[in-house]
């Protein structure tokens, strides 16, 4: 058996930089891996993190959050906002032992293509050595459904 | 071993038909040909939309007309919302029938009225149909219905149908503000319609389902009308999980209005406490 | 009922017993927190002895705090795989129970089973032997003495322990209890009937249960339910703290393809428990939510069921964050 | 106690206050809320160190509302809240009183919000030392051990909200929890159900939580969930500056930004 882990990756992108970047990367024919589900939004201010809680609920094993670089946001501040509360939002997952290396935040211009494309093959790689986040989807059992199930393998 | 009562049937959605706006009727097949769901009037089911959950509403169709159950819904919560979003021949889950029945038997020899307003009129439409296809065995019948406009009336069709009956008196209004240029019936509040056309209490049943202001409004005209408090019927809604009288949601007091109703006397509604 | 004496060091020989046999002992566990939980246990020496009270009851054994109803998943044919887990449900033994929770499975017996018997919930008490211990402390909250029960009350058990000196009194009240005895009964040995009265705590006896019924018949109307309410801060904690409450939520998650449907516990002293779709809470207050969860304690469940479906453990109490106190409300609402 | 008793009478007999919120004493006497309409009644005010019940959070409850000229019996946590609460433009209908006792143990009388954001500058509270010493001990393990011991302390939870209640910085009329359209938190207190709703609640009261520590308190599962705030605050001060609960211009961490802020952590 031993077919080789694929992780399933979840990037939250703004509109006018990341997407377009992507786009780039694309038009010019670049490859990259293909393990990368692109959700499009007006602007990093509107990736709230429950987005990001959600992705991993539903089997996400690595997120990739990215956006426009500060001073170049579409409505002038909504990534400076949004840069604060990643900053929170990862300090508090480091502090629940959430393994925050499975997010990355990353800003990408709609002229850099390239840096698309690398930014999701490292983060491809960087996942695919971290496995699947098998953590998080054990949490689904409830005590007594546990109990169950370890009843029924004894 | 007992059954299981939280596993739901299966059922295709074999006919979709728009009532009003956000307001459907479905039509449903159980995809098990020996399912063995026998209801009577006024009993209700909980309809599921797999991953979204389930809500509540009554049968519309007639246990008289076997082979299909038919649903009346508007959409206005998660699961009513997406069952809105379910087409022909998509499987959801039903479970039931839940419920006490009205006493049709009883009501034999009986005039019948029946009061109700806009999506108020499913429950009752099973009713009256149980009631019209054995016609003879029932004395007047007449129905007051209204709606807020011309467009949320439902069963716009059957209620042609019973305005030609000649053994059906239809008193068809709208809100005032709510009529077309083409609209030739009343206008006007339910109740006003009822003070209008006031009708007999003697060997009568009523049985008023509605919204509660129509309730609270029509009661009162009926007493005028000498309709004793344990003649009058109607049907309860509140927010249910199980169906069963076990999750707690629906009670008012001590009464499961999912295992004790949803049908009640007003007597009975007068003895619960104001909590519907 | 049979009476048996076993010595405080061959427990432990028992426990383990029980546990080899394959059983899922489910025990009160100390945690780092400071509170005690029931959690199963792989070895006598996780239990905890020294306690008043366990945080939350043990009802979670029979009505989990959510419970799997049913997993469905999409197959080829068009229609859905729908499969209950009914029969994964193991042979459990909770340890270490107080009286007043024992007479809390009576209960929840009688309201899940009396009237459209509840297969979930059959599956897991048919499976289920309790094993209580008698209480020799309590404390401010305990009121078991009201509601017609006292400290050595055997409702509801199958087995009750009573710590004497260096030695527990066992009475085996069901078939249950007696089968579980005699997988180790070399552990027991018979005894005559002796008096437990001078092991067991004396908890304050705070009312009469028949003068309650009585005057709780008019207590709706009352004018206190404002001012028995107004700490209240709205959660429902008291609710899933309680031996015999048994609201619940049923939830579908999952997608429309495959997923599972649970049902988790919820309180009727929620805002939302209530709240209809188009937005009408026909419980809108706090003081009618309050009311409701005593008037069903007190009054709803006798005419229903015939019991009072409070069996006076005090958790409400100890867990409200303002200690509101469930038998100082219903002595003012009842004066 | 008897200073409190009295003042407390004045108020509420020269209409000062309609209503009072304080603590008396339970029949095992615990100190819990009570609620004071009559002079008369205020006798049974009590005030102690064992009064940690953050009293600001009846501030929300529509009963307590409607009584519009409002006493309020506080400790300094319950204060600084009120501060937090009052920049947040929540209390606008209200005309608060508070009573508090200083660490002279002398009664303090505050009837404006100047007075109120004097005092609660002056006696500003430090944070607790047993939740620092948690702090530091989490801060010190390794991730794994930390992702352990908050799976093993929310496998406890319930999810009665009963943090939420008590929290007067919760006051939403309707909580993400409660959203269905789409599920935003699952319902079930399952391990990761539990998860989400402590993440979005700690976030949600990013650069708001005024540690008062509350809901930590009365966890019924003892789930320390005051740290996750605590350590939240923590960083926040550090990095944003600026204290909640601290001054009546307000000034919310989360809802401003320096073009300078942190971001060594994006690439």
């Amino acid at each position: 058996m031993a077919e080789t882990f694929e992780p399933k990756i979840v990037a939250f992108v703004c509109n006018w930089c990341t997407y377009a970047g992507a786009d780039l990367a694309g038009t010019s024919r670049t490859k990259y891996e293909t393990n990368v589900r692109i959700i499009r939004f007006p602007c990093t201010g509107r990736i709230d993190f429950m987005l990001l809680i959600k992705a991993f609920q539903n089997g996400a094993d690595g997120i990739i959050v990215s956006g426009c670089h500060p001073n170049d946001c579409h409505y002038t501040s909504g990534n400076f906002h949004a840069r604060r509360r990643w900053m929170v939002f990862k300090s508090m997952l480091e502090f629940m032992g959430f393994p925050t290396e499975r997010i990355t935040f990353s800003w990408v211009s709609a002229a850099e293509g390239k840096k698309w494309a690398d930014l999701v093959n490292e983060t491809t790689d960087s996942v695919r050595a971290l496995g699947s986040f098998t953590d998080y989807k054990n949490l689904d059992f409830s005590q007594f459904n546990q109990m169950d199930h370890e009843a029924i393998a004894r | 071993m007992d059954t299981n009562q939280y596993i739901p049937y299966q059922v295709r959605i074999a006919e979709i038909i728009e009532e009003a706006p956000l307001v459907r009727t479905y039509k449903l097949e159980f995809t098990d040909p020996n399912a063995n769901f026998n209801f009577k009037a006024g009993q209700f089911a909980e309809y599921g939309v797999f991953g979204e959950g389930e809500s509540t509403f009554c049968i519309a169709s007639s246990p008289t007309r076997q082979g299909y159950i038919e649903c009346t819904f508007r959409s206005t919560g998660r699961v009513t919302k997406a069952l809105a979003n379910c087409e022909i021949n998509d499987i959801i889950g039903l479970r039931g029938p839940f419920g006490k029945a009205f006493p049709i038997e009883e009501w034999y020899g009986k005039d019948i009225v029946f009061i109700t307003g806009g999506i108020g009129l499913p429950p009752l439409r099973c009713v009256i149909w149980n009631v019209l296809d054995q016609r003879e065995k029932f004395g007047k019948v007449s129905i007051y219905y209204g709606a807020r406009t011309v467009a949320d009336l439902v069963y716009k069709e059957e209620l042609d149908n019973w305005k030609n009956r000649p053994d059906v008196d239809l008193f068809l209004t709208v809100d005032p503000g709510g009529e077309t240029k083409d609209w030739k019936d009343n206008v006007g509040f339910v109740p006003t319609i009822i003070e209008q056309n006031l009708p007999t209490s003697e060997n009568a049943i009523a049985i008023v389902a509605g919204p509660p202001i129509l309730i609270k409004m029509s009661m009162p005209i009926l007493a005028k009308c000498g309709f004793a408090n344990d003649k009058i019927f109607t049907t309860l809604e509140n927010r249910m999980k199980c169906g069963v009288g076990k999750c707690g949601h629906c009670t008012v007091g001590k009464t499961y209005v999912c295992k004790d109703g949803p049908v009640f006397t007003y007597e009975e509604v007068l003895q619960m406490p104001q909590e519907y | 009922m049979e009476l048996k004496l076993i010595s405080t060091s061959d427990i432990a020989v028992f426990v383990d017993g029980l546990l080899k046999a394959g059983k899922v002992v489910v025990a009160p566990v100390l945690k780092q927190s400071g509170k005690v939980f029931f959690k199963p246990v792989q070895s006598f020496s996780e239990v905890a002895t020294d306690y008043i009270q366990t945080a939350f009851s043990a009802k979670e054994v029979v009505f989990p705090k959510v419970e799997e109803l049913f997993t469905y998943q999409h197959n080829e044919e068009g229609g859905l795989d729908i499969k209950d887990q009914l029969d994964r449900i193991p042979e459990t033994v909770v340890w270490g129970l107080r009286p007043c929770d024992a007479a809390g499975f009576d209960y929840l017996n009688k309201f899940f089973l009396q009237e459209n018997p509840d297969v979930y919930f059959k599956a897991r008490y048919d499976k289920l032997t309790l094993v209580t211990i008698s209480c020799s402390k309590c404390d401010e909250s305990c009121f078991c003495t009201s509601v017609d029960s006292h400290p050595g009350d055997t409702k509801g058990s199958d087995i009750l322990l009573t710590a004497m000196e260096g030695k527990y009194y066992v009475e085996v009240i069901t078939e249950k209890g007696y089968s579980l005895i005699t997988s180790n009964s070399t552990l027991f040995t018979s005894t005559d009937t002796l008096s437990k009265e001078s092991f067991l705590a004396k908890p304050a006896t705070q009312f009469s249960m028949d003068e309650i019924k009585d005057r709780i018949q008019n207590a709706y109307a009352s004018a206190e339910w404002k001012h028995a309410s107004m700490g209240c801060y709205s959660c429902g904690a008291c609710a899933f703290a309680c031996p015999t409450c048994t609201c619940f939520d049923i939830q579908d998650e999952g997608t429309q393809d495959h997923g599972r449907r649970v049902r988790c516990w919820d309180a009727c002293g929620l805002s939302q428990f209530t709240k209809h779709a188009s937005g009408h809470n026909p419980r809108n207050t706090q003081t009618e939510r309050r009311r409701q969860r005593l008037m069903h304690k007190f009054k709803y469940s006798v005419e229903n069921l015939g019991v009072v479906s409070c069996v006076g453990c005090g958790r409400c109490i100890r867990v409200c964050p303002s200690h509101l106190n469930i038998f100082e409300n219903i002595l003012s609402v009842t004066k | 106690m008897k200073q409190l008793q009295d003042k407390a009478a004045e108020l509420l007999e020269n209409g000062t206050v309609n209503l009072l919120i304080g603590f008396s004493e339970d029949l095992g006497k615990r100190p819990v809320p009570c609620f004071i309409e009559k002079a008369e009644e205020a006798n049974i005010l009590v005030f102690n160190q064992e009064c940690k019940n953050n009293l600001s959070v009846y501030l929300h409850k529509k009963e307590v509302k409607d009584a519009v000229k409002i006493g309020l019996v506080a400790n300094i946590a319950t204060l600084r809240s009120v501060m937090q609460l009052l920049s947040e433009n929540q209390l606008w209908s209200l005309t608060l009183t508070y009573l508090t006792v200083n660490t002279a143990g002398e009664l303090v009388v505050l009837s404006s919000a100047e007075e109120l954001e004097a005092y609660v500058q002056a006696n500003f509270p430090t944070c607790r030392p047993e939740d620092k010493e948690m702090l530091d001990k989490l801060n010190a393990m390794t991730r794994q051990e930390r992702w352990a011991f908050w799976k093993d302390q929310l496998s406890e939870c319930v999810k009665c909200y009963a943090c939420r209640a008590v929290c007067p910085m919760c006051y939403c009329t309707v909580c993400t929890t409660e959203c269905n359209q789409p599920q935003w938190i699952k319902t079930s207190a399952d391990t990761s159900g539990n998860f989400e709703y402590h993440t979005m609640r700690a976030m949600h009261l990013g650069g708001r939580c005024i540690n008062c520590g509350e809901c930590g308190r009365i966890c019924p599962a003892g789930i320390p969930v005051h740290l996750l705030t605590a350590q939240m605050n923590q960083e926040i001060e550090q990095e944003f500056g600026g204290k909640t609960g601290w001054s009546l211009k307000g000034g919310y961490a989360m809802n401003s930004f320096k073009p300078g802020d942190k971001e060594n952590f994006i690439k």
